[in-house]
């Protein structure tokens, strides 16, 4: 098991910079012009400098091999040193966003809270509800449960975040007001009161993101449970004299599990990229956020690192998720 | 050891449907047997012809829905199974009943030990602690053949053969001391050698311990070797019952003896070609108010489509079901 | 001490009449106030930007010498007076311009300002490696010189009549020296902290900073005028849409302040009705247009010569058609649909300062489809079978590009159906804003190659000076290969009696005549058909209606005098 | 998953009925799928809207009509006009039969190019591991950026081949399918890599068929059904990524109205004409959702372990 998690591990590095290498060039293929952005008085002689000074000049390969450094080594290394304090922050040039001027791995670092609140608690909450929602819909197929549940989920991921996002705006935050439309990222909880503003001001984007992942977990685990609850070990189970309880929720739950816990890990790298379109909606300014408004502003060093980051991640979640796969399941022997 | 004492489970016009779109399945209809105390009963039929159905039917182990028991009486140490709560059928389950399945690989959980699975209805019907289980545990896995039975507790299903996993089924079935044990083709998946170490695996505890067992198979050559009665299924009826010896040597029902063509001789003397029953199973959607082997039975005459034969006494102990009387060629 | 008193005597002579009149207002007194830019701020230094959030958000910490105030008027606001000719402020040959600082102006931090910081301003913005926005500002500068520790000489390589553009508006401002001495050129991007949190002498210091996100603010003790700002803190969120902007203060209340509310008229109009919030209009320079191609774009001819005046455009060298297409767009029914209240329809290139804007040039207001069928009957386009002009066996199709934007297209569709009424085909083409208004030379969609035949995008210049605005359509100021495509004659038009105007303009010191010539300069270009403008734009914000003391300002900061915004009690 | 797998013991019937076309079955089952078959009658619904309805409707989707901008319903405009007057029936029709079209095309594509790659990786062992690490990087790329970067690099020539309208089109088709085949390669290579071990491949193999014939012959039909339903999930997200692609702004441009645009760009008037959000909103969760039923209720029906119950 070790030994394959580390030959795993040693694989994954060479496809982690081969993905890095693409879209670092494809990005830098793009037409998109950062000074493109700017407002139409700043003179083109000066749009030429600023090009300049953001490095534009150099040849593309130099470009890459600065920023690989920057992102595998510089950045990692000041993120540490900011969150630990200690005095581990190399020197020399950081990978800088081109609309901030400022560090990227900085900004990460102040988006990841507002994603991790709203996006993985939406998440969470997804989890939360799919499983029973799964279990009970697979155990009791077409039952009315499972026709409610079918349909709700269905709807889940059928209705686009977009439009429900809208429709939540304008139902709970216009005509009712009961919650703010806009998050406020300085907000700090502090205590009961402090938490409940936190609580209502995340309530809808993850209100929104729930829906959506509970629909599509619990229609894995009830196709996962529908699998198993099929096999003969239940009815040997049965057989044997087990109640109805422990069939279920210790011999069919366990295996059905396996798949299901994998494709909770390979979800999770989405939790840190942010849902893109609930964040913008519900102006959550987060890692969903800061990528998309860099690809409207054409802020490719900013992309070009979430979007790594991200190849990272899912990389390693779905080694996690193989590595788990083999721990959950003991006919999997890897060697 | 036929007809010594009373019989543990008696089984009256048993009836099992199943509700499905295209109509209701007649899977079982109006099945009697006994089966004595220590008895062998073999229960013979092609695939599909309510063998399996019947006996899970009587347990409860049907999912329903789409099954529905719809008539009958299942008798069991003084009680009619049919009648009892889903809670006292589980206690019966594994602790006076034991099951065995036909496919050893798909049976067991593959993600617990085979240890816990062996435990599992020992904690559940015997109440023993964990030790205890696991010390009975051993004991079993000693009784079924299998080598160095503590460590192996700790193993998994996939760590064992084909031969050892349904030796390990035999193991679940028994760790209750069950009265009955229902063996669903146990050997079918098996290769042959695995199959006769099987068989004499079931004969020998069969002496050691002295339950009731009902075999179920399509082989009648396992039934030859082991049973001492005999009943053979067609399309959800009891077509013949008796003897072993009895019905091997006096085979009333015209399906009976088509099944006995088709098997190559026991006894060395092979068949000129290996013969085939030619035609389709019945359709069990529809309602048995006919004889189910009608279509494909050489004798069949116009009777037989009107009517349902009922099974008749051939020799006292022997019933067939049929029109026609074998012994005089022409119908009864 | 003695610093202190001087500064109050400053203070109470620089009060506004309302604000003295409201006497119990002190600072801090109005508590917070919540801004929402729905796209945030990334920096607080303008320097380092362009962007006008950028510059907005940096104004209420950095300040010029000098500001417009919202009628456009020079306004002294690091100094006491505008140096000028006749208070010996600006050299008699017009070849430098002296500022002297008001006395005890502190920074942020407690410590004074001085001339050096000015200079230093001038260095950090002019620094070769630094790519500072606001460099074309501080063009043609000699030298900038700290004659003393208030005193300031800009002096000039050349006669230069309008000498108020360095240190002058929201973009060119006064930054610190002893804050950013290290950050010079190529190091600018690494001074994180002073460029997200720069020590300045405005009304508010930042007290947290999130690029792209929020800043919070909280009121500069050394601000100079004792009693503002009347808000003690401001949070500035970024982030969502126009839309829930708009709403955050219309509706919810969640907001006092919204920046750049482009929505449709007749959803803000709707809003604003709920009677929470007000809309805030003004007009500057802004204007929607049509640029026509003088060069042939067509995608047949060799690179090098594609959009070059080598090729005379085929169809629209013709002022007949250019004019007849002007003709048929009904200019007050595409304001009324894409930005009502927020919009003029103009005929002028020079739109604003109002004293700048020609009279003569109204007669396109009104559709007249009669008039531009005529014309094209006398350049000899004739109606085909399908309704659509033909002359030579060439029919008269044009090629429509614009950036991606709703209101653009929707413009792109009503201009189609006018065209199409005078027999005119237009093909419609939409370019990502971002590709559209790139400079790179690589790519062929950008508004400065203009591979097409007409396209729309709205533009407008810095200040109240329209002379750099006018040079770009000089003849030679085109974008073509040899330039790299940069250049800002996006038309290509080319008259030389326009230039020789323009260089008289250039000259010319007397603000009448500067006048008339600004005017001759915009009626020859517009008159030429050389390119149509369509909307004088508006700048829209909206405020809520329980803080007062806005006034809103095209010519500066939008939040210029944010300094005297109060709550008002209910 | 395949129509191969051993029979459950619970169904009888299996055995008892006479052989005939496998589809039949599947139909059998699938119709009495409720919500599959309400699904398909919602989705024909929608194509035949979309299709034919233009044909009854004859009003041009971008005819201006500026004197009735901005209506409800009415006789003359059934669903109400836009902020140019133009009919929202017509509108929403032609909106769909691009976002339709879309989603179909992309579909197809996607299931094509990763049907070909599992195939490909699942039976052929030297090119599994390249393949599979290809898959990777896919699943690892971003859709944004590579759609945009897509659009500047081959919207000029796309345009010239043809025209504006497809140009774009055939971008975001093959942007999305470039960026949605991942699932099905990996699916279906998990199946070819349990299918060829099994006998009818082996023996087809021992008798020395080319690797293209045992592929199309033998393989490819036994992993049709999870090709199937990857297909109709294919659609689903493929509508709801265009839908998504021009909520963000990034997709078709204002002048194409598919239903995301339409979506879009009614957004702002949500309150004064709630149907402008509503309708295209409706009409993108009901293709998606009866895309879905229908694509469950194949599943079902495809599962040869429930057929017949």
């Amino acid at each position: 098991m070790l030994s394959y998690t580390l030959r795993r591990l040693a694989f994954a590095v060479p496809t982690v910079l081969i993905i890095s290498l693409i879209v670092f060039l494809m990005l830098d293929m793009a037409p998109g012009d950062p000074t493109g952005s700017l407002p139409l008085t700043i003179p083109l002689e000066v749009r030429e400098q600023i090009r300049q000074s953001l490095g534009l000049g150099e040849p593309v390969f130099v470009r890459y091999f600065k920023w690989l450094q920057m992102t595998v080594i510089t950045e990692p290394l000041h993120i540490l040193a900011g969150l630990t304090g200690w005095d581990i922050a190399p020197g020399g040039p950081r990978i800088l966003s081109w609309q901030t001027r400022s560090p990227v791995g900085d900004i990460l670092v102040q988006r990841v809270p507002q994603t991790l609140w709203v996006v993985g608690l939406g998440y969470l909450f997804g989890i939360l509800i799919a499983l029973p929602i799964g279990v009970i819909s697979a155990y009791r197929q077409y039952s009315w449960f499972d026709q409610v549940g079918t349909f709700v989920s269905m709807v889940g991921f059928s209705v686009p975040t977009f439009f429900t996002g809208i429709v939540f705006i304008l139902l709970f935050s216009v005509t009712l007001g009961w919650f703010p439309s806009m998050y406020d990222t300085t907000h700090v909880v502090r205590d009961w009161n402090s938490f409940l503003f936190q609580a209502k001001q995340i309530a809808m984007p993850v209100a929104v993101l729930a829906l959506y992942n509970a629909s599509q977990i619990s229609r894995f685990m009830r196709a996962s449970m529908l699998d198993n609850l099929n096999q003969d070990y239940v009815r040997t189970a049965r057989s044997k004299g087990m109640g109805e309880q422990t069939v279920v929720l210790v011999h069919v739950l366990r295996n059905s599990m396996i798949p299901v816990v994998t494709v909770i890990a390979i979800g999770i790298p989405t939790v840190f990229t942010g849902a893109i379109i609930t964040e913008q909606i519900f102006r959550v300014n987060g890692l969903g956020d800061a990528l998309i408004r860099a690809i409207y502003v054409s802020d490719w060093p900013m992309v070009q690192t979430i979007t790594f980051i991200f190849a990272i991640l899912i990389v390693l979640f779905n080694l996690i998720a193989d590595v788990l796969y083999g721990i959950l399941d003991p006919r999997i022997r890897y060697d | 050891m036929l007809e010594t004492s009373e019989p543990v489970l008696q089984v009256q016009g048993l009836k099992t449907l199943f509700n499905t779109r295209s109509g209701n399945l007649h899977a079982v209809n109006s099945v009697s047997f006994n089966l004595q105390a220590g008895e062998l009963l073999g229960v013979v039929g092609e695939s599909g012809s309510g063998k399996s159905v019947t006996m899970m039917s009587l347990i409860g182990l049907l999912p329903t829905p789409p099954a529905e028991v719809q008539a009958g009486s299942v008798m069991f140490g003084g009680q009619d199974l049919l009648k009892l709560s889903q809670r006292s059928l589980q206690n019966l389950r594994g602790r006076d009943i034991g099951f065995v399945f036909q496919d050893p690989m798909t049976s067991l959980n593959p993600v617990f030990t085979v240890g816990f699975q062996i435990m599992e209805p020992l904690r559940r019907h015997m109440g023993m602690n964990k030790s205890e289980a696991q010390a009975r545990a051993i004991e079993l896995l000693d009784l079924v053949g299998i080598p160095d039975a503590r460590r192996r507790l700790k193993d998994f299903p996939h760590q064992f053969s084909g031969g050892m996993r349904q030796r390990v089924m035999i193991a679940i079935a028994l760790a209750c001391d069950p009265k009955v044990l229902i063996a669903d083709e146990p050997t079918t998946a098996l290769d042959v050698t695995i199959q006769a170490q099987i068989l004499e695996l079931v004969k020998e505890l069969r002496q050691k311990l002295g339950m009731a067992i009902i075999w179920i198979t399509h082989d009648l050559g396992v039934i030859a070797g082991i049973a001492d009665r005999v009943m053979v299924m067609y399309g959800g009826q009891v077509v013949e019952y008796g003897p072993v010896r009895e019905v091997f040597a006096n085979p009333a029902h015209p399906y009976t003896r088509a099944l006995m063509t088709t098997v190559p001789s026991v006894r060395g003397a092979r068949a000129p070609k290996l013969n085939v029953i030619e035609g389709q199973p019945p359709i069990l959607s529809q309602h048995p108010i006919a004889c189910p082997f009608r279509a494909r039975c050489p004798k069949a005459f116009d009777r037989c489509g009107r009517e349902n034969p009922a099974r008749y006494d051939v020799a006292p102990g022997h019933d067939a079901a049929c029109f026609w009387d074998y012994q005089t060629g022409a119908p009864r | 001490m003695t610093t202190r008193t001087v500064l109050l005597g400053t203070a109470a002579a620089l009060v506004l009449a309302p604000a003295s009149a409201m006497a119990e207002r002190e600072r801090g007194s109005s508590g917070h106030l919540n801004i929402i830019y729905w796209q945030a701020v990334s920096t607080m230094n303008p320097y380092l930007s362009g962007g006008t959030k950028e510059m907005n958000a940096a104004s209420v910490v950095l300040e010029p010498l000098a500001r417009f105030d919202n009628l456009g008027e020079l306004t002294p606001w690091l100094v006491d007076e505008i140096p000028t000719l006749e208070n010996g402020g600006v050299a008699e040959d017009l070849k430098s311009i002296t500022w002297k600082l008001t006395e005890g102006l502190l920074w942020s931090d407690g410590t004074p300002v001085t001339s050096a910081d000015v200079v230093f301003s001038y260095e950090y913005c002019t620094h070769p490696e630094g790519g500072c926005s606001y460099r074309d500002r501080y063009a043609g500068i000699e030298q900038v010189e700290a004659v003393d520790d208030l005193t300031v000489t800009v002096h000039f390589e050349d006669v230069t009549p309008n000498p108020y553009l360095p240190f002058v508006g929201a973009g060119s401002v006064i930054i610190q020296r002893a804050q950013f001495q290290d950050c010079l050129g190529a190091r600018a991007p690494e001074c994180t902290d002073a460029n997200f949190a720069p020590i300045g002498t405005g009304p508010y210091v930042v007290s947290n900073f999130r690029p792209n996100d929020v800043i919070e603010f909280v009121a500069n003790e050394n601000y100079r005028v004792p009693t503002q700002p009347y808000f003690e803190t401001v949070t500035w969120a970024g982030g969502g849409d126009a839309m829930g902007a708009a709403r955050a203060v219309f509706q919810t209340g969640e907001m006092d302040y919204a920046w750049n509310l482009q929505l449709a008229p007749e959803v803000i109009e709707q809003m604003e009705a709920g009677g929470r919030g007000e809309l805030l209009v003004d007009f500057g320079p802004l204007m929607e247009r049509i640029e026509l191609n003088f060069t042939d774009p067509s995608p047949d001819l060799p690179d090098g010569e594609r959009g070059t005046r080598e090729h005379p455009h085929p169809i629209l060298s013709d002022i007949r058609v250019r004019e007849a297409l002007s003709r048929a767009i009904d200019r007050e029914l595409l304001t009324e649909i894409g930005f009502g209240p927020m919009g003029m329809a103009t005929c002028n290139f020079i739109v604003a300062p109002p004293a700048m804007a020609s009279p003569n040039n109204d007669n396109c207001l009104v559709q007249d489809i009669d008039r531009a069928n005529e014309l094209l009957d006398e350049a000899g386009w004739e109606r085909g079978a399908d309704g659509i002009r033909v002359k030579d066996g060439q029919r008269l199709e044009l090629l429509f590009q614009t950036s991606t934007n709703a209101v653009r297209q929707d413009f792109q569709a009503l201009i189609q159906a006018d065209w199409r009424e005078i027999g005119v085909d237009t093909r419609l083409r939409n370019i990502d804003a971002g590709v559209f208004f790139g400079s790179d030379p690589g790519s062929n969609d950008t508004y400065l190659k203009f591979f097409a035949d007409a396209q729309m995008y709205a533009s407008l210049f810095e200040g109240t000076d329209p002379t750099p605005h006018l040079e770009q359509r000089r003849c030679g100021r085109e974008p073509q290969p040899s330039t790299q495509w940069q250049g800002q004659n996006i038309n290509r038009y080319c008259n030389p009696e326009y230039d020789e105007l323009w260089a008289e303009l250039n000259r010319e010191a007397d603000p009448d005549r500067r006048q008339e010539l600004v005017i001759a300069l915009n009626d020859m270009f517009v008159q030429d058909y050389a390119h149509l403008p369509l909307v004088a734009r508006g700048r829209v914000s909206a405020a809520s209606t329980t803080v007062g003391g806005i006034v809103m300002n095209v010519w500066d900061s939008e939040h210029w005098n944010q300094a005297e915004w109060y709550r008002i009690e209910e | 998953m395949t129509e191969t797998a051993k029979a459950a013991p619970f169904s009888p019937d299996e055995a008892f009925r006479p052989p005939r076309n496998q589809w039949w079955d599947v139909w059998d089952q699938f119709k009495y799928h409720r919500g599959a078959l309400a699904g398909l009658a919602v989705f024909v619904a929608i194509i035949v809207f979309v299709t034919i309805g233009p044909l009854i409707w004859q009003v041009d989707p971008g005819a201006i009509n500026i004197r009735s901008r901005n209506q409800g319903m009415s006789m003359t405009y059934p669903l109400g006009t836009d902020q140019l007057g133009r009919d929202m029936l017509a509108r929403l029709m032609y909106g769909g039969r691009i976002s339709v079209a879309v989603g179909l095309v992309a579909m197809f594509l996607g299931l094509v190019i990763g049907t070909l790659i599992g195939v490909v990786a699942g039976y052929f062992k030297v090119f599994d591991s390249p393949l599979m690490r290809l898959t990777d990087l896919f699943l690892a790329l971003p859709l944004l950026p590579l759609l945009l970067i897509l659009v500047a690099l081959f919207r000029d020539p796309l345009e010239t081949m043809f025209g504006q309208a497809m140009g774009v089109f055939s971008l975001i088709v093959f942007a999305i399918a470039i960026t949605s085949w991942m699932q099905t390669a990996r699916i279906v290579r998990g199946d070819v890599l349990a299918l060829k071990e099994r006998e009818f491949v082996l023996a087809a193999r021992s008798i020395g068929t080319p690797s293209l014939r045992i592929n199309t012959r033998h393989v490819l039909p036994n992993v049709l059904s999870p090709i199937m339903v990857s297909a109709t999930l294919g659609i689903a997200t493929a509508i709801i990524t265009e839908s998504a692609l021009s909520f963000l702004g990034l997709g078709f441009p204002p002048d194409f109205p598919t239903w995301g645009r339409i979506l879009y760009d009614g957004r702002d008037w949500i309150e004064q004409y709630p149907s402008r959000v509503v309708w295209p909103g409706v009409l993108i969760s009901l293709t998606v959702l009866s895309v879905n039923y229908i694509g469950d209720g194949l599943r079902d029906a495809l599962d040869p372990r429930i057929r017949g119950r």
